[in-house]
C-alpha cells in the first residue's frame, strides 16, 4: 500500500476509536429518543447532560450554557443572527474580521442586506487584529464582536484575552470561533471574557456534522433552528445522541493533557517549517511565527500553483490544502492571504500542512525528502521561473 | 476528480520546456488569476514540427497544455488554428466543469503562438475574440 | 432480562445495523474531508455523491435537488424561512395546517412576528385538510403551502397529490414535512408536485441528526446556513459524512419493499387496534382508519393520564408515548389532539403506540394482555372513573 | 428522571382509594390540565386516622397523593396543615423541577380535606392562599 501522510488535520480528523467505540453502542441499542419518558429514553438522555459536563468543564462554563449544534457552520450562524436579530433594539453594528472563516463572514454579508452595519477589521503581516484598532471601532450601536480564536488557513492565535475584557468593558457581546482552537489551545470562557464560542466536533477526533455553541448566561439571542423543546427549546432537532457522546468524550481526551499534546506537535511544526524554508528557495512562512496554532505550518512557494502542488503530493500519499482557489471557480486566492498583504500570485502557491495526533517524525522526514522536489518540478513547468 | 488521462498528462505532461528561437511564442492567462500558459512553436513549411510548452497552473491547466501540444505536433498551422478547448477536453477524456476554462487557455494560447509566427513572418494576426475565461482583470 | 417492546419507531428508530455497518469506515479510515483535492476527500465526496442519488430515486427527484441537512427541524426551517426569505417580493402569506409539527408551527410563528401572514387550515376529526378550504385560502399574497404528508401523533396522511396539483395551479410553492412518510408511504415528487419536502434519517433506522431537503429545481430559497461552499454553496457546513451515508443506504432499504413493509405492519396495526377497542371500554380510536401511517395506533382511554399510563408501561418493558404533556412544563394536551376536536381531559389519557420493523406478533399479543391492566389499575386510582 | 423512592410510591401507591363516609374530602386540580387530585380523611380527636386518595395525573402527582397520605396519617389536624409540599418532595426524596406543582396539589388537596371537615363541623374553614400551580385556568 501506498504510504499515506495525512496532513491536513485543519480541515478534518479521524474520529479516534476510542470516540467511536463509545459512541456505537447509542446507534443500536442506546438509541431512544432523549425526550422520552420510558428508560431506553432517558439513558440517552443523561448520556447527553455527561456530554455537556465534559464540555463546560473543559471550557470552565456551567453546562446549562453548553448547547449542541449540527456543526460549527451552525453554531456561527446562530451566534451571529441570534445575536443581531434578539439586540437589534440596542443597534445593528457588528465587528468583525477580515480572516474570519466563511461560516462567520458570509453570515456577516448576509446580515449587512438585511440592514446591519459590519466593520471588517484588518490584520497585521502576520494576521493579529489590533487592540486599538478595535477600541476605536466600537459605537453606541455596536452589539457584537466576533474575533476567532485561531486562524484556519495561517493558524495565527489572536489575543482574545484582551480582546473579551475591552468588550466585558465596553458592554459589547464578545463572540469566538474557536472551531480550530479547541483541543489545541487552552481555554476558559469565565477568565477570557467569552460570551458566545463554536466548537465543532470533527476538528479534535469527534464525528463531523455535530459542534456545540457556549452561550453565556444571560446573553440575549434568538433561535436559529425552532421546533421541538430540545435544548431547553433554544434549538430544536431529535439530539444527534451518537454524535454528541462523541464530541464529549472527543473534547474530554483533547483537553486531557492539551499542553504535553501541544509540545509534541510544536516540535515537529518547526522542524518542518525551519527544514522547509532551508531546502526549499523563494518559501515565506504565513502567520505569525509564534502565537501560532501547535499543528498549523502554511508556507507559499513562489512561482508555483496550489491544485498542481497538492495533485503532486496526493500522488506520493501525502494529504493538504492550499489557499489557491482557481479550481473552486472563483479565481480570488484565499481571503486570509491577501488579508496578510501577500500579492494574488504568490498567494496562489499557497500549501497548508497541518499536524495532528498521527503526526511522526519520520513523516516530517519523509515532506522534507519530498516536497522540494515536488516544488522543483513545478517550478521547472513554470513559466514565471527562472534558475 | 480527473479522468486517468488527465492525470497522466499531468503527472507525465509532454513536450514541458522552451523552444529556443522559437518562430511562434504565445502567452496567456494572468498569474494574478492563477494561470499563466506560454505555448513555444517551431514551423516548417506551414506544418509545427515541434511544440512546448511552460504552464504555472492547476492539474487540468497542465494536462491541457500537454494535450495541446501533443495535438498541433504535425498539423498545419491552418489544422492547428482549428483545434479547439472542446477537442482537448474530448482528447482528455473529458474535464470538470470549472476547469473548462484551462482547457480554453490552451486555445488561446496556440492562437496567440500562431499569430506570433504570422507576424514574424510579415502576415496580418488573425483576429480572435477572446473568450472572457473568468472574468479576471488583466492588470 | 425485562422484556423489551419498542412501540415507539414514529420517535425514532434504531439505526440497523446494515446502515451502521455502511458508516462506520467512514468514522476512522475514509474520513477525508470531502471539499479536499487528495483521494480520501474524493473517496468521501463520491460516497456523498452516492447517497443523493439513493434519496434521489427513492423520491423520483434529480440528484441536484437533494440537499443534505442536519435533520428534520433544520430541513423544515429551512424550508419555510427559506422560501418566506426569498419570495417576500411576491408575497407575504403562508398556509399551513394546525396539526403540523413543531417544526413547522414554531417556525410559523416566528414568521409571523417578522411580519409575514399565516392561515392555519382546520382539519376534521380525522385530521384530514378540506382541499376547498386550502382553495379558498389561497390569495394573491400566497408564497408557499406546508402541508406534513403524515402526521406524527395521529398517522393521519393527507392527500398529497390533490394538495401539490393545486398548489401547481395556483402558482404556489408546495412544501410537504414527509418525516414520518418516508420509507412508509411511496412518494414521487414530480407525478405529486411536490417543490419541497423534508426528510430525518432516524425515522428510518438511519442515524440521527442528519436529513435532507428536496428542492425542486428553480425553487427560489434562501440559505438558512451561510459559510462554505457545500452542497452546491447551499447549505454550509463540513458534510457529516458518516451520516450522510447512513441515511442513504437507510432510505434505499426502507423503500426497497415498501408495500412489503407496509402491508406487514397493517396487520399487526389493525391487529392491535381492534384487540385495544374490544378490551378496553371508553376508548376511542383517533385519526384516519384507513389513511394513516402503517404503524400508527393512537388511542385515548377515558379517565386516566399519560405519563402514569407511559411510566407503567415501561415497568413493563413496553416503550411508547402520549399527547399529554402536563409533564414538559405546557399544560395543553397535543394541539394535535385538541385540533381534531378532542377535549383536554379526553387528550390527556392518550396514547401513541407505533410499530416498526422490529414488531412481532407476540409483541401485540402482549401489549393485548398488559395493557388493559394498566388501564384498569390507573381508572380504579382515577377520581373520574365509576364502575 | 424520577427518584427511586417516588418509583415505588408511584408502582406501590400507599393508600389508595376512598373512605366511605369522610370526615373530610378535598379535591383539587382540573381534569382539563390533566391533574386532579382527592383525599380523604378519617379523624378522631383532631387526629387523622386514616387517610385516602384518588389521583387523575402524572407519576409525579400520584406519587405525591401517596407520600401526602403517608406523612399526615396519625398526625393532628395542625401539624397534618403543616405539611408543605416541600415536605413532600423531601420524603420523595426529590422531584425535577417541571414536577414541582405535583407536590403542590398535595398540599391544596390536605388543606381542602380539612377545611372541608372543618366546615362539616362547624368551624371557620382557614383561608389559604392557593398558589397558582401553573396558569391552567378553572373552567
Ligand atoms: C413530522 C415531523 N417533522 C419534523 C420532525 C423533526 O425531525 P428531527 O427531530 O429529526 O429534527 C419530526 C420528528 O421529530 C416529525 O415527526
Ligand atoms: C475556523 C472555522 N470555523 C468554522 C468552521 C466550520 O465548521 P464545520 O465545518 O464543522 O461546520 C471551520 C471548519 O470548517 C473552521 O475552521
Ligand atoms: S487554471 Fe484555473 S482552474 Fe485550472
Ligand atoms: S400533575 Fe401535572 S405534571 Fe404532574
Amino acid at each position: 500500500m501506498k504510504r499515506l501522510v495525512y496532513m491536513d488535520h485543519a480541515a478534518t480528523t479521524p474520529t479516534s476509536t476510542e470516540v467511536l467505540n463509545e459512541m456505537l453502542p447509542y446507534f443500536t441499542e442506546k438509541f431512544g429518543n432523549p425526550s422520552s419518558v420510558y428508560s431506553i429514553g432517558r439513558e440517552t438522555k443523561s448520556a447527553i447532560e455527561k456530554a455537556r459536563e465534559q464540555v463546560a468543564k473543559v471550557l470552565n462554563a456551567d453546562t446549562n450554557e453548553i448547547f449542541f449544534t449540527g456543526g460549527g457552520s451552525e453554531a456561527d450562524n446562530w451566534a451571529l443572527k441570534g445575536v443581531a436579530m434578539a439586540n437589534a433594539g440596542k443597534g445593528k453594528h457588528i465587528i468583525t474580521t477580515s480572516i474570519e472563516h466563511h461560516a462567520i463572514l458570509h453570515v456577516c454579508e448576509y446580515l449587512e442586506k438585511n440592514g446591519y452595519k459590519v466593520t471588517y477589521l484588518p490584520v497585521d503581516k502576520d494576521g493579529l487584529i489590533s487592540i486599538d484598532e478595535l477600541k476605536n471601532a466600537v459605537t453606541d450601536e455596536t452589539i457584537l464582536v466576533s474575533v476567532m480564536f485561531a486562524n484556519n488557513e495561517i493558524g495565527t492565535i489572536q489575543n482574545i484575552a484582551e480582546i473579551g475584557k475591552l468588550c466585558r468593558e465596553k458592554k459589547v457581546y464578545f463572540h469566538t470561533d474557536a472551531v480550530q482552537a479547541v483541543g489545541n489551545v487552552p481555554i476558559d470562557v469565565k477568565e477570557m471574557n467569552i460570551d458566545l464560542l463554536s466548537l465543532s466536533a470533527h476538528k479534535f477526533y469527534g464525528p463531523k456534522g455535530v459542534g456545540a455553541l457556549y452561550i453565556r448566561k444571560g446573553v440575549k439571542i434568538q433561535q436559529l433552528i425552532h421546533g421541538g423543546g430540545q435544548e431547553k427549546s433554544r434549538r430544536a432537532g431529535t439530539e444527534n445522541v451518537p454524535g454528541i457522546i462523541g464530541l464529549g468524550k472527543a473534547i474530554e481526551i483533547a483537553c486531557l493533557d492539551i499542553q504535553g499534546h501541544a509540545e509534541r506537535l510544536i516540535k515537529l511544526r518547526n522542524k518542518l517549517i525551519e527544514g522547509l524554508i532551508e531546502k526549499i528557495p523563494h518559501t515565506r512562512l504565513n502567520g505569525h511565527f509564534e502565537k501560532r496554532l501547535p499543528g498549523n505550518v502554511n508556507v507559499c512557494f513562489e512561482f508555483i500553483e496550489g491544485e498542481s502542488l497538492l495533485l503532486l503530493l496526493d500522488e506520493m500519499g501525502i494529504c493538504a490544502s492550499s489557499g489557491s482557489a482557481c479550481s473552486s471557480g472563483s479565481l480570488d486566492p484565499s481571503h486570509v492571504l491577501l488579508a496578510i498583504g501577500l500579492s494574488h500570485e504568490i498567494a496562489h502557491g499557497s500549501l497548508r500542512l497541518s499536524l495532528g495526533e498521527a503526526t511522526t517524525d519520520e513523516d516530517i522526514d519523509y515532506i522534507l525528502d519530498v516536497l522540494p522536489k515536488i516544488v522543483e518540478r513545478l517550478r521547472n513547468m513554470s513559466p514565471l521561473y527562472e534558475e | 476528480m480527473y479522468s486517468d488521462k488527465v492525470m497522466d498528462h499531468f503527472m507525465n505532461p509532454r513536450n514541458v520546456g522552451e523552444i529556443e528561437n522559437a518562430d511562434g511564442v504565445g502567452t496567456v492567462g494572468n498569474a494574478k488569476c492563477g494561470d499563466i500558459m506560454k505555448i513555444y512553436l517551431k514551423v516548417e513549411d506551414d506544418v509545427i514540427k515541434d511544440a512546448k510548452f511552460k504552464t504555472f497552473g492547476c492539474g487540468a491547466a497542465v494536462a491541457s497544455s500537454s494535450m495541446a501540444t501533443e495535438l498541433i505536433i504535425g498539423k498545419t498551422l491552418d489544422d492547428a488554428w482549428n483545434i479547439s478547448n472542446k477537442a482537448v477536453i474530448e482528447a482528455l477524456e473529458g474535464l470538470p466543469p470549472v476547469k473548462v476554462h484551462c482547457s480554453v487557455l490552451a486555445e488561446d494560447a496556440i492562437h496567440e503562438a500562431i499569430n506570433d509566427y504570422r507576424v514574424k513572418k510579415g502576415l496580418e494576426p488573425i483576429h480572435v475574440e477572446h473568450k472572457d475565461l473568468h472574468g479576471c482583470e488583466e492588470e
